[in-house]
């Protein structure tokens, strides 16, 4: 037992990004009740956000693992740490007018934002299940929150008492299966797992393996929303607010991945036979119910939840191709869905207007007529979900099925090349309505967007063309930041 | 502590703590899906925690380690914040629909 | 001694288990749940988890439950109707995926599980107060510090949930 | 290496012409219209003199390349022209009764609308004619082929505004598609069989081939060819748009659809001559369909009312003579009769052209008679032309019918019988035109009078070539192009066929002018055999019921409407409605229930536990 | 480098487009479409002095991981095609003129992309850029159909997107199978991988691969049965949209066959080559037979387009010289002719309101030059000699009839059919005495629509007499492409009949 418990500099330096989210939400809570000016909030927020990420950055400098193993720092959880704070930053960019308009621009939301990717980054980077359980647990609970945020709103209740419910009732499943883990290896440290695991003098029972990995997949399958533990998704992203609609789609959802990614590869990898096919089989079955129930959805934000369920299962398809090209597939695809999708949701919660009144697509008629900006750039965030080429969502695919492909996964690459294409169809269906109807009472009525959310809005398109153009560094990145085996 | 007690089975083995954690496990997913009063339903959850706890602790003394009591305090723990947030949300839930039915709570959806 | 200890406290914590999930009555459940509670902690107790135990007593079923017994008051939920419920998958799902589920678990505990040693109360003794705080300032000294922001979440949730309109 | 005789200008006379008109006409006097129309005919004309009196006897064919048309890998076709004996003959037909028919057309066509349109559509008919007959291989016939055809149909549907013209334009034109295919598919033999499309290459080739090889595919070769003739030629079965074709203007009945272009398939036959040499059965097969077409066309011509049908169908058989007389080997004797039918039955056109003009586009022929004194100088050089078809010696007709005749008595004497019996039948049904249009009494209502000299003027230069045309000998000249014939002159049988015309004549002058009531009374009398002549054996309501119509429907009903919208589109948006559908069923699992929702978590979990403790196996 | 500006000026017009002031856009399009016409014409030259390579290369990293090189060239069989895309696009733009009277801005910047997807398509040598070009080309037109279309554009324009998706996500999977067994897209390298030997596919392997590409091409042609997008698509485009769409982007599914199928898996497809004959064939009279029937004049020359698409098609997989030839000049024929019927059928469109034959008839009558230009097209679409696509239609059927005489009996079928359908459209809308009503708004041909025809229909005449001036390049590549169909051939598969001979095993 080591007696030096104190964790040093480098240590520290490896947790700085949720340290320093922490405190600045401590801060702003306190901050709260004191300032009238909650916007200043909501850019402190932002703030702690970026110095996240100049932290999580700076990490990379102290590569390895702290407090005893619990997290570790290494390019995977870099990776994913950025990636959650920006998908953070984005969404308090759009969060402000939202407040706004709603009355609701209060300090405690930036804060529960702010906790909730403490949660999110201690998933991208825990190396022990305990840290995993937490890590979800406080991304999970902020989530709660926010998905309620608006408690006035029976939507927002809904949608926060279902997640809650499931949530909960799925992170039980995850829970018995790290108890169960535990029970077998007697550690629940990540690569002592995978260490024991691998040990030819293994004595237990494999079956029971299986039984610990299968219930702990329940709960990670939960969170990511692959089938059939996808049903919560619809509902909850349909009734909490756009924002942080947003939000779960791009932030939670990654962490989830990343963290499904990280138990799996480092601590199942020797009883791969057991769950790689099945997660091919959850993959299809996940991306076939995405996009089949979105084929008749007629409001955006549940089918934008419903394409979320299906791209969820087009990322499945890489981690079953069980490979570094799956994993890098899965970092690039996660990180450009992140972007198309909050763009998108940003431009969905600007149109909705007060107490989201028109998410339903219909409303969207002759959009382009009146807005062509705004048309334009949704158009390139679903273009880009649909996976045309030049956007960031093309090469998001076509390193997933590459990937899928090279582990020989016919079969599923072509389910889901079918698939994409089955998606096209719901996704034109919202170009239709905003290009080829004539404008209705929504589009007519339109304010245009604030600078912030313009600047957002753009921010994120330019961003969706220019990983379509040149996706390269991002690959690269994702590359070199690679979960190793 | 060994009285000779007419009983059919001298020594309870380790795994009838984890058979009947799986039991009190299972019947928490039985009256979550079963009840439909969302307290009723919460509660289910925090018995799963609980057969869950008895899993880590009877682990623990299998190992003769503490990390799983550890674990079982940690999700104590959570259990408490999940409560706290929970009932906050079913509260907000009663003060717009005024029930507390699992079943009406199905606006979204389709 | 420790047979008929854990064949009662077994028995009263699956018998409470049952009575949850067959009351209607909320106040019902919670007081069930309690005496599951109460008799795990005695089995902690016979595994050897004093401080758990302990903990279980006081924190779960004292605070925790107290807290929903105390929201159930304070919402005056009464008993379920007894309408049938509208959902038909749990109606017909339910039962077979209780039963499977239970099933499989404890046909592989019996079968595959290698933890057939009999237990024997004070066979260890490394879970009282000192143990689990060595540990848990020490190894888990960082889960230890990150559950604080859950629990700041559940301050901060709870206040924006219930807090009053600001307007 | 010759000098070349710059044979391109002869067709780019007319093509000029045609671009002239074509663009300017429509602003243009109509002076320069004519100008520019005859003018090209008459260039070309004489630039075909002024060729052939420099090519002299040509003993062995000229033939000019100009540039490659198209090339892919070694086969290559190129734009050659080429001039024998044979070509010779055509282009002096061609160009000769070409010019003259513009000049009758200046006068018939003065009063139309569409002048300009008229004369540039008869000049490019005359650009492709010439282009068809001076190809020096397979596809520069064709060109012209086609061409010919295109302006037939134009010139058919010259009337747009009438469904019937049009309606037999756009029947001639498809009618004769179904003969090109016949061509292309020759065509394609040849190619892949000789690798070429070259005249005298393929010839050659061909010769050099040894009967065991060459038979089969040579027959098939002459056999699709002749499908291809049977088009353009009118022979059975493919003749039915010929007498539909009527409905153009008569200049063009003449100068189209009598004297050259559905001479083209004799032409190229006989072009030809060295394949179907050494294809007997496509020799036989030729003789027999041109039997059968002579025979049959003219006992349509019987009956006809329409003086235009009458010649029409008159053609048809000649058209049918020709084909006997290709047949039979006696390539030569039908290319006569080429010459002098162009001679007599470009007459019979223009001079019908000529009394329908004179009695206000009047074409029915029992609302005319009685014309011989109002229109006499008509009359006298339609009698020319009735006497050369009569068969009547020492008349054009006589010599070129009787050179078939005695050949086919020489290769099968039933065929001469046959063609005797037609023989009759035609100096018959043209006498009868005669009679019942020139004698008797006026039963029309316009006002005869003569047409002015552009018409009568080649009316008269046709007379004398019909009257004097069969001392030409062009036999002779085409001998040792076509091979020499074998027929023996045999005094009797020349007798009987002129005794079958007269014969034929006399009858005709008892029915239509001695007891005008007999005709009407014998159709009575043989009322079936009347009415299916009549109605021309009811063949183009056969075509109709048996082909064009299930072909509309069917693919109306069954491929489009079955198989288009119904299945395949079925599919597709089946595919759809399925995907949709299935969507909506996965919509009602989301029922919004959270007991629902937790219970496929719990049954999700159910799966993976099972999945995942049995594979890899259970253990 | 000249090939990268006739790439990359399409979007930068697209670009400037969005951004000039809508009353500029209009000038602005055929402006610049037109240079874009006249730069292009550099080309022609090098392109023709060495058709068999490919000029204009540039190969340079795109994206590192995996490696897809920017590699794009032109060789004598793209070399029209590229042409021919720029070429109709200020025709395009002419034809659209007062046709388009809504969004215009958007109307032409879509036009101008369009014309970025095709070029490239024909321009890239490097499978993953050729699939990225593509899909680009899919989306401008799928507005056009969708915003600038008839009643059921909506149906039409969706029904369009994913037919082409569905085939070419299946290619995608074969790019990709084909990296991971290569190493790399570039397209001249897995070339001479195969020639070598280095890259070998199994024949359960290619056969599955050529499919992938094939279904993606066949969809695009259309091949029978895959055609049914094309009449609604047709029918429902703005008259500039199904000139682009009949003209060229048919064109890339028949270019895709000839460049990469054939090549690539040149067992799998000559093992195929009999199925697809009869595919193309089906069409030819097929598409012929319902064109027939169509009461509808663009859907009729849709279903034309069916017919003679098959021709394309028969000549490709007749895998001889001759017949390609033909299959890649009836192409650019079928580019100019069809392309033309359309913008003539839009005029007439313009004029009256309605695509219904029925509603007209007489049409000659008030609009001569209409329909004397219209007749020449009529002509030139049933393949009469001197109008180019004769030459086509003879190349394909004769190199067909090389390669199986019952292929050409029976396809030849179409070509009388083609003069029934045809001709019979041209009685019923212009002859016939024209309706009161009709003659009123029928006026004649303007200047602009002049401009916009003439073109075409000087091509008509000058690729139907002048043929060997375009094929000369067309020849020299596609010998190539058949050399090349000759590497790594399984002769059991080429030759059925001769028992498998040990010389074809060795290499």
């Amino acid at each position: 037992m080591p007696t030096n418990f104190w964790p040093s500099a480098a240590e520290l330096h490896r947790f700085m990004p949720e340290i320093i989210l922490t405190l600045f939400g401590t801060a702003i809570m306190v901050l709260e009740p004191l300032t009238r000016a909650k916007k200043m909030l909501a850019w402190l927020a932002a703030l702690a956000l970026a110095l996240a990420i100049g932290f999580a950055l700076f990490a990379m400098n102290f590569p390895g693992t702290a407090f005893s193993g619990m997290i570790v720092a290494d390019g995977f959880a870099t990776f994913f740490r950025v990636l959650v704070c920006g998908v953070g930053l984005l969404t308090i960019l759009l969060s402000l007018d939202y407040l706004d308009r709603e009355n609701h621009q209060q300090g405690e939301y930036y804060a529960l934002l702010l906790f909730s990717i403490v949660g999110q980054c201690v998933m991208a980077s825990a190396n022990e299940l305990i840290m995993v359980f937490i890590g979800i647990e406080i991304s999970s609970i902020a989530s709660y929150v926010l998905a309620g945020y608006l408690r006035d709103d029976p939507r927002n209740n809904e949608s926060a008492i279902k997640y809650f419910l499931l949530g909960s009732f799925a992170t039980a499943f995850l829970l018995y299966g790290i108890a169960w883990i535990y029970g077998l290896t007697g550690t629940t440290n990540l690569s002592e797992i995978r260490a024991v695991l691998g040990n030819a003098n293994f004595a237990q029972s494999p079956a029971l393996v299986g039984l610990a990995a299968a219930l702990l997949s329940v709960g990670f399958a939960f969170k990511v929303s692959a089938a059939p533990f996808q049903m919560w998704a619809p509902d909850v992203y349909q009734g909490a607010p756009a924002p942080v609609t947003a939000f779960m789609t791009a932030g939670p959802k990654a962490a989830a991945f990343a963290v499904f990614l990280r138990v799996f590869v480092t601590a199942f990898e020797p009883v791969s036979d057991r769950w790689v096919p099945l997660v091919g089989v959850v993959a299809l079955a996940t991306m076939v119910v995405g996009n089949l129930a979105a084929l008749r959805q007629s409001n955006i934000k549940r089918l934008l939840a419903y394409s979320s369920i299906a791209n969820a299962g087009y990322v499945l398809v890489a981690v079953a191709a069980h490979s570094e090209v799956g994993t890098q597939a899965v970092m690039f695809y996660l990180a450009s869905y992140a972007i198309m999708n909050v763009g998108a949701f940003a431009v969905v919660s600007h149109f909705a207007r007060k107490g989201e009144r028109f998410v339903a697509i219909d409303d969207f008629s002759g959009l382009a007529e009146r807005q062509p900006a705004m048309a334009a750039l949704l158009a390139i965030f679903l273009l880009s979900l649909i996976g045309v080429p030049l956007t960031a969502g093309f090469f998001g695919k076509f390193y997933i099925f590459r990937a899928a492909l090279d582990s020989h996964l016919v079969w599923l690459t072509v389910a889901g090349l079918l698939n994409s294409a089955i998606a096209a169809f719901y996704y034109l269906r919202i170009l239709v309505v905003m290009y080829m109807h004539a404008p209705g009472e929504a589009a007519e009525r339109l304010e245009p967007l604030s600078p912030t959310l313009n600047a957002t809005i753009w921010a994120a398109a330019l961003a969706t063309l220019a990983f379509g153009v040149f996706p390269g560094p991002l690959l690269d990145l994702a590359g070199r930041w690679v979960l190793g085996r | 502590m060994d009285l000779p007690l007419p009983l059919p089975i001298q020594a309870v083995p380790l795994s009838a703590y984890l058979v009947l954690s799986a039991v009190l496990f299972s019947l928490g997913i039985c009256g979550f899906l079963f009840r439909r009063n969302l307290i009723t339903i919460f509660m289910s959850i925090e018995l799963m925690l609980n057969a869950v706890n008895l899993s880590f602790v009877a682990f623990s003394y299998q190992m003769k380690q503490v990390d799983g009591q550890i674990y079982s305090f940690f999700v104590m723990v959570v259990a408490a914040a999940e409560a706290a947030v929970g009932l906050a949300i079913i509260l907000t839930v009663f003060k717009n629909r005024e029930t507390l039915e699992v079943d009406d709570v199905d606006r979204l959806k389709l | 001694m420790s047979v008929i200890l854990f064949g009662v406290f077994a028995l009263i914590a699956v018998a409470c288990a049952v009575n949850l999930v067959l009351q209607r009555h909320p106040v019902t459940s919670a007081l069930s749940l309690i005496g599951v509670m109460g008799s795990l902690a005695v089995l902690y107790l016979l595994l050897g988890a004093e401080f758990i135990a302990a903990v279980q007593v006081i924190v779960y079923a004292g605070a925790i439950m107290v807290l929903f017994l105390f929201v159930i008051m304070l919402l005056n939920a009464g008993a379920e109707e007894k309408i049938p419920g509208k959902s038909l998958t749990a109606k017909l799902l339910g039962l077979p995926v209780f039963l499977i589920f239970l099933g499989v678990v404890a046909f592989l505990i019996q079968k595959y599980s290698s933890a057939n040693a009999p237990v024997e109360f004070g066979a260890f003794t490394g879970g009282g107060p000192r143990e689990v705080g060595r540990a848990l300032f020490t190894t888990y000294l960082l889960p230890f510090e990150v559950t604080s922001v859950l629990i700041l979440i559940a301050i901060l949730g709870a206040v924006v949930l219930a807090k009053k309109e600001i307007d | 290496m010759q000098e070349s005789q710059q044979l391109w200008l002869i067709p780019i006379f007319p093509l000029l012409g045609f671009l002239l008109n074509g663009t300017l006409g429509k602003r243009m006097p109509k002076a320069f219209i004519n100008a520019a129309a005859v003018g090209s005919v008459v260039l070309s004309f004489l630039w075909v003199v002024k060729v052939l009196a420099a090519l002299g006897s040509l003993e062995a064919p000229h033939i000019e390349r100009y540039f490659t048309w198209f090339a892919a890998g070694t086969f290559s076709v190129g734009v050659d022209f080429a001039v024998d004996r044979l070509t010779s003959v055509m282009l002096l037909v061609v160009t000769g009764i070409g010019s003259l028919i513009h000049i009758y057309a200046v006068g018939y066509m003065a009063h139309e609308d569409g002048y300009y349109r008229f004369f540039a559509y008869l000049n490019l008919f005359m650009f492709f004619m010439l282009v068809l007959v001076l190809g020096a291989n397979f596809l520069i016939l064709f060109i012209g082929w086609e061409g010919v055809g295109l302006c037939s149909y134009l010139l058919i549907g010259f009337y747009f505004l009438e469904n019937f013209a049009t309606d037999a334009g756009k029947k001639a034109f498809i009618v004769n598609r179904v003969g090109d295919f016949g061509f292309s598919l020759a065509m394609f033999l040849i190619v892949i069989h000789f690798g070429t499309l070259d005249f005298g290459t393929v010839f050659g080739k061909a010769a050099a081939m040894t009967p065991e090889t060459s038979a089969g595919v040579i027959t098939a070769i002459c056999l699709l060819l002749l499908v291809g003739a049977t088009g353009k030629s009118a022979q059975v079965p493919l003749y039915v748009w010929l007498p539909d074709a009527m409905a153009g203007p008569t200049p063009v009945s003449a100068l189209i659809h009598a004297a050259t272009m559905v001479t083209a398939g004799v032409y190229m036959v006989a072009r030809s001559s060295s394949l179907f040499n050494l294809a007997p059965i496509a020799m036989e097969t030729v003789a027999i369909v041109g039997l059968l077409t002579a025979f049959f066309a003219a006992t349509m011509g019987l009956a006809q009312n329409d003086i235009k049908k009458v010649f029409a169908y008159s053609t048809v058989s000649q058209l049918g003579y020709m084909f006997v007389g290709l047949g039979v080997g006696a390539y030569s004797a039908g290319m006569f009769h080429v010459v002098t039918h162009a001679f007599f039955k470009a007459l019979l056109f223009l001079g019908a052209g000529s009394v329908i003009h004179a009695c206000h586009h009047e074409q029915d022929m029992r609302h005319m008679g009685g014309l011989r004194k109002k229109i006499p100088l008509t009359f006298w050089t339609l009698c020319c032309a009735w006497v050369a078809i009569a068969g009547i010696p020492p008349f054009s007709g006589f010599h070129s019918k009787d050179a078939i005749l005695l050949a086919a008595h020489a290769h099968a004497p039933w065929m001469y019988w046959v063609g005797v019996v037609t023989a009759g039948m035609t100096a018959f049904y043209v006498s009868r035109a005669m009679f019942m249009t020139f004698f008797g009494e006026y039963r029309g209502h316009a006002h005869p009078h003569e047409s002015p000299f552009v018409m009568t003027l080649p009316l008269i230069v046709l007379a004398i070539l019909s009257l004097g045309g069969g001392q030409i000998h062009i036999p002779d000249w085409l001998a040792p192009v076509l091979g020499e014939e074998h027929a023996a002159h045999e005094t009797s049988l020349v007798v009987i066929s002129v005794v079958a015309g007269a014969l034929g004549i006399a009858l005709a002058y008892f029915m239509y002018v001695v007891s005008p009531g007999l005709p009407d009374a014998l159709a009575n009398r043989f009322k079936t055999l009347h009415t299916l002549i009549y109605n021309k054996y009811f063949v183009d309501e056969v075509y109709d019921v048996s082909i064009v119509t299930p072909i509309a429907q069917g693919s109306r009903d069954l491929l489009w409407k079955g198989v288009d919208a119904g299945f395949i589109d079925g599919i597709v948006n089946g595919a759809g409605s399925l995907a949709r559908g299935i969507g909506g069923g996965l919509r009602y699992l989301q029922a919004g229930n959270i007991r629902g929702y937790a219970t496929w978590v719990a049954a999700g979990a159910v799966f993976l536990v099972v999945a995942m403790t049995v594979m890899g196996g259970i253990r | 480098m000249l090939l990268n500006a006739v790439l990359f000026l399409p979007l930068i017009g697209f670009l400037i487009a969005l951004i000039l002031p809508t009353d500029l856009v209009k000038r602005f399009a055929l402006g610049f479409s037109l240079l874009m016409f006249v730069v292009s014409l550099g080309l022609i030259g090098p392109v023709l002095a060495n058709p068999g390579v490919y000029s204009f290369e540039t190969d340079v990293e795109w994206i590192n991981s995996p490696m897809i090189r920017y590699h794009i060239g032109i060789d004598g069989l793209s070399l029209w095609l590229v042409i021919l895309t720029t070429f109709l696009t200020p025709l395009a733009v002419l034809i659209s003129w007062n046709y388009i009277d809504r969004r215009i801005k958007e109307y032409y910047a879509f036009l101008i992309l369009l014309a970025f997807g095709m070029i490239g398509v024909f321009v890239s040598l490097d499978l993953f850029v050729y699939y990225v070009f593509w899909e680009v080309g899919l989306v401008p037109m799928y507005f056009l159909i969708g915003i600038w279309g008839h009643e059921r554009r909506i149906y039409a324009a969706v029904k369009f997107f994913l037919y082409t998706m569905v085939g070419s996500v299946l290619m995608l999977a074969a790019i990709v199978y084909l990296y991971l067994k290569s190493g790399t897209f570039d397209y001249t390298v897995i070339l001479s991988q195969m020639a070598s030997g280095q890259l070998k596919l199994t024949p359960e392997e290619a056969l599955p691969l050529f499919l992938a590409f094939f279904f993606a091409f066949a969809i695009k042609v259309p091949l029978f049965p895959l055609h049914t997008w094309l009449p609604d698509a047709h029918v429902e485009a703005p008259t500039a949209g199904s000139v682009m769409l009949a003209s060229v982007m048919l064109k890339m599914g028949t270019y895709g066959l000839v460049r990469y199928c054939l090549p690539l898996f040149p067992s799998a497809a000559r093992e195929c080559a009999p199925w697809i004959a009869a595919l193309a064939i089906i069409g030819i009279v097929y598409g012929a037979l319902v064109a027939l029937v169509q009461p509808n004049m663009k859907k009729l020359v849709a279903y034309s387009s069916v017919s003679h698409l098959g021709f394309v098609v028969l000549g490709i997989f007749s895998f001889n010289q001759v017949a390609l030839d033909g299959a890649v000049y009836q192409m650019l024929n079928h580019g100019i002719s069809t392309g033309a019927l359309f913008m003539l059928v839009g005029m007439m469109y313009e004029r009256r309101h309605s695509l219904e034959i029925a509603d007209y008839g007489g049409v000659a009558n008030p609009a001569p030059n209409l329909s004397i230009v219209f007749l020449i097209t009529t002509l030139a679409s049933v393949g009469l000699p001197t109008l180019n696509n004769f030459v086509g239609e003879f190349l394909v059927l004769q190199g067909a009839a090389m390669a199986n005489f019952g292929w050409a009996v029976f396809a030849a079928l179409g070509v009388i059919l083609s003069a029934c359908y045809m001709l019979w459209l041209y009685q019923r809308v212009f002859y016939g005495r024209a309706s009161e009503d009709l003659a009123h708004h029928m006026p004649d041909l303007n200047l602009r629509e002049w401009v916009a025809i003439t073109p075409l229909v000087v091509l008509m005449v000058w690729m139907g007499v002048a043929a060997q001036g375009f094929l000369s390049p067309v020849t020299v590549s596609n010998a190539r492409t058949l050399e090349q169909t000759k590497v790594n051939v399984d002769f059991r598969v080429a030759t059925p009949r001769t028992p498998a001979p040990e010389v074809a095993r060795a290499d």
